[in-house]
């Protein structure tokens, strides 16, 4: 790690707890596109342009963007006024730092993580990604294309406005 | 078929564009300060007092009856009367304002002065460029600035100045007569007549 | 600490940040951030693995984050809208509130 | 001293006479350390300088052409017939003062002009200028330039939520509705130019328009059918990305005042105006990239006269020529008409046209292809115009007390 992914490490830890910390649910989804966006240098950073470029696309470009609406629509636009935690927070946030503690102490104990090839093996370019992408796992993509699609149809179906009840025969 | 209508539309656009290099007649703006548009003759913007004869002051047809004063809807006009009567330009004696004033700032050119006044004293100015570099003193005009001659009047309105040139002169023609045929009848009794004609 | 630990470090933070937020608040909007925290940090695992591991030239890592990114798109998508349907229906945004499976 | 100024001076030269790699002989002056940071600074300074400077020309412009358009002379006070007219508009927006509501929020109403114009100035860092003028030759450079144009919504979000007015957040949501909606025929008609060229990389679709040997053509992608149909999707949509007439209800002023800069003043409202401007030429010269044969001439005879750079220019003014035309002539559509193109009408066209670019490259007859595809899209073109638009819904009008035919 060079200085320039330390930074964006720091930011991104610091976005992500501003993100699930922060009082006004805006200000949360803003801080969630910095971790989206400092993620996203840090993957061009480990050269892989493809997924860094898509994850600014569709993460922030698409994301971002429907859970501002979601809020939005769901009156979270300002601050909360009832209590933003739950009664049992103490208790979650417990797990997750003992869980982080554990992680991390673990990762650094661990001294038989694989090194990184010395010998400056090539990277895949776009168009190896593109041609892997349209033939050995084109089922999958196949797959995933359904999957959007059942997404998308299945996400209009249930935010539609539900049809008013029929009135009954007026008397 | 969908389309044609915005390619009728940018055509016509680029016939304007071209057009308005072409052909000056299209273009519908003016240059202002340079360039007028000649003032409309029915255009109204402001109150100016109408004085016959050479002598702005002795000349105005104004008598300070007030009329105008107690009609304006703003409250622009204010008028105090003089206590004793001046000859006018003619060598009648007459009740003159000693101070008319009208707020620009106030008046809003409804014209309402122009139809109460019996004497056609007051009428409506077609200039319009009154901006002052003063904001208070500069927008107040007294009676010096108001007063503008028949001759102005005829110019700017001339149709309807015509039309009350001759009604004036009418009424005028009609009075002298009268004031004949009185003499005439009062021919006895002169001494009466003049005072009570007044 | 190698550039590696330093990503996984990295990865198993943010994941543990979002676990937090889905742990603590009651808002489902913000469980929602918090999964989308941990999605991201699997992610970032696989990127640093592919890189920084003794394969960089093999593509398991990169197609697999594309495909999760993908994944995690409709995820958004339908959650946000069950979000907004829920919303409707019973003037709440916040978990504690969405009982009625309680019976 | 003197080798520095000769160096620099001889850069410019190569640059401007269209040689390749100008920094070359000037770089090495440079101490080692600071080598890459000055490669990058003197990329970028031109970028920085040359596209404010054409936004500042084509404010007055638009203003002037606007103005002839309505037969109006359009303003022509400042300077040599009006051309300084920028200037005193600079001016006055850089001396006013910057208003910030009490109710706003203060960091995020900071932020969104800075979070338009940033990503707006990288777009620009991939598109080729000239043959020798890409300042950043990325592999998936298509990509880094609709990932970072998508970043754009954000901020026009964060100004319309963080000025808390009614006024702004309606055109910011109406502004990422419909920026969200014709990203979608955008990025559907450039993936047709992916498709054609097999490439991402700007540069290489520029190369891959350029004539081959003996033509006297060059080989455009808007010469043909699938491109001439691309192109005026692409153009469409990216009227609407831009947020211009008459795709700008955000702004609406008639009806929302100004949209989502509403509470914004001085010199950020000019960030914001700068930011628009620009957003419209970095589309322009996408589309330029990838339709209109990029710096390419149209004959190739005439690259031998004309420097590259030119040729793009060119293009970009009569685009953002066409695009003042358009703004001077079709008035603003509803938010209803605004949607039902981009979901009803742009959206199956552009993907009828990923199927004519899949025919036009699998036919191998010049002949045929040309023919499937442009029947192809004219059949679609006139079958979805019919179905949405029928010719028989309006009638004459008539009116309930005038008596008829009476004039």
């Amino acid at each position: 790690m060079n200085g320039l992914t330390i930074i964006l490490s720091l930011l991104v830890i610091a976005s992500a707890l501003g993100a699930v910390a922060l009082r006004n649910l805006v200000h949360c989804a803003l801080c969630l596109m910095g971790v989206f966006l400092g993620l996203a240098a840090i993957y061009l950073c480990l050269d892989a342009q493809f997924v860094g470029l898509v994850q600014i696309l569709v993460y922030v470009g698409a994301v971002g963007i429907l859970l501002v609406f979601a809020i939005l629509l769901t009156r979270g636009g300002g601050a909360e006024l009832s209590p933003f935690f739950s009664p049992s927070w103490a208790i979650g946030a417990g797990a997750a730092a003992l869980l982080a503690l554990i992680m991390v102490a673990a990762i650094l104990k661990t001294d038989s993580l694989p090194a990184p090839d010395a010998g400056g093996a090539e990277l895949p370019t776009l168009a190896q990604i593109g041609k892997r992408l349209m033939q050995e796992d084109v089922i999958v993509l196949e797959a995933m294309g359904l999957l959007l699609t059942a997404a998308a149809v299945g996400a209009i179906v249930l935010a539609m406005p539900e049809p008013p009840p029929k009135k009954e025969e007026e008397a | 078929m969908l389309g044609t209508g915005i390619i009728k539309g940018m055509v016509e656009t680029a016939r304007n564009f071209v057009g308005s290099y072409t052909d000056k007649e299209r273009l519908t703006t003016v240059e202002y300060p340079e360039e007028r548009i000649p003032a409309k003759e029915n255009a109204r913007q402001f109150p100016f007092l109408v004085f016959d004869g050479e002598d702005p002051q002795a000349g105005l047809r104004c008598v300070a009856c007030q009329i105008c004063e107690k009609e304006c809807p703003p409250q622009c006009i204010l008028i105090v009367k003089d206590t004793t009567k001046k000859p006018d330009y003619m060598g009648k004696m007459q009740f003159q304002p000693k101070v008319f004033d009208i707020d620009i700032s106030v008046c809003m050119s409804c014209q309402i002065c122009v139809e109460v006044c019996p004497f056609e004293a007051i009428k409506m100015d077609t200039e319009f460029e009154l901006s002052r570099g003063d904001r208070f003193g500069g927008l107040l005009v007294n009676k010096t600035g108001l007063a503008k001659s028949n001759a102005h009047y005829r110019r700017i309105h001339p149709a309807e100045a015509a039309e009350v040139d001759s009604r004036l002169a009418a009424e005028k023609a009609k009075a002298e007569a009268k004031a004949k045929a009185a003499a005439a009848a009062a021919a006895p009794a002169p001494a009466t007549a003049d005072v009570s004609k007044k | 600490m190698t550039s590696l630990q330093g990503f996984l470090v990295l990865s198993a933070l943010l994941f543990c940040v979002g676990l937090g937020a889905v742990l603590t608040r009651r808002n489902v909007i913000l469980a929602l951030i918090g999964v989308e925290l941990m999605l991201n940090a699997a992610n970032l695992n696989f990127i640093a693995f592919a890189r920084l591991g003794p394969h960089p030239n093999a593509m398991e890592g990169w197609m697999f984050v594309v495909f999760s990114i993908a994944v995690a798109a409709a995820e958004a998508a339908v959650g946000l809208a069950l979000v907004i349907a829920i919303y409707r229906r019973l003037r709440t945004a916040h978990l504690d509130q969405m009982d009625s499976l309680k019976g | 001293m003197m080798d520095w100024i000769r160096e620099f001076l001889g850069m410019l030269w190569k640059t401007v006479s269209d040689q390749p790699d100008p920094k070359a002989a000037f770089l090495p002056l440079i101490p080692e350390e600071w080598r890459s940071e000055t490669s990058v600074l003197l990329s970028i300074a031109p970028l920085m300088m040359i596209f404010p400077a054409l936004f500042a020309l084509t404010t007055v412009v638009e203003r002037k052409g606007l103005g002839r358009i309505q037969n109006r002379l359009g303003p022509n006070r400042v300077g040599p017939a009006g051309f300084l007219q920028f200037a005193a508009d600079g001016l006055k927006t850089l001396t006013k003062e910057d208003i910030v509501p009490r109710a706003a929020d203060q960091l995020v109403h900071f932020l969104a002009p800075l979070a338009l114009v940033v990503p707006v100035f990288l777009t620009f860092s991939v598109l080729p200028f000239g043959r020798h003028l890409v300042p950043l030759d990325l592999e998936s450079g298509l990509l880094f330039f609709f990932a970072i144009g998508a970043a754009t919504e954000l901020s026009v979000f964060m100004a319309g939520w963080a000025s808390r007015n009614k006024y702004s957040l309606l055109g910011a949501l109406r502004a990422v509705a419909q920026m969200v909606s014709y990203e979608i025929p955008l990025i559907l008609s450039a993936l047709t130019v992916v498709m054609a060229t097999g490439t991402l990389s700007l540069p290489q679709i520029v190369d891959a328009q350029a004539a081959g040997n003996g033509e006297w053509l060059a080989r455009w992608h808007v010469f043909t059918p699938w491109g001439f149909f691309g192109f005026a999707l692409f153009l469409v949509a990216a009227c609407a990305e831009a947020n211009r007439a008459p795709f700008d209800l955000p702004e609406g002023e008639s009806e929302i005042i100004a949209g989502y800069y509403l509470e914004y003043s001085g010199f950020k409202f000019a960030l914001f105006f700068l930011g628009e401007y620009l957003g419209l030429f970095a589309a322009c010269g996408l589309g330029i990239t990838l339709f209109l044969g990029g710096w390419h001439a149209p004959l190739p005879i005439l690259e031998r006269w004309i420097p590259s750079y030119a040729w793009f220019f060119a293009k970009l003014a009569a685009l953002i020529g066409l695009f003042i035309w358009v703004r001077g002539t079709l008035p603003r559509v509803r938010m209803d008409q605004l949607m039902n193109l981009a979901w009803k009408f742009m959206l199956p066209l552009a993907l009828v046209n990923l199927l004519a670019v899949a025919l036009w490259h699998f036919l191998p007859n010049p002949l045929a292809r040309w023919a499937a595809s442009s029947i192809l899209l004219a059949g679609a073109y006139v079958g979805l115009g019919r179905a949405l638009m029928p010719p028989s819904r309006i009638g004459k009008r008539v009116y309930r007390y005038a008596p008829q035919d009476s004039r």
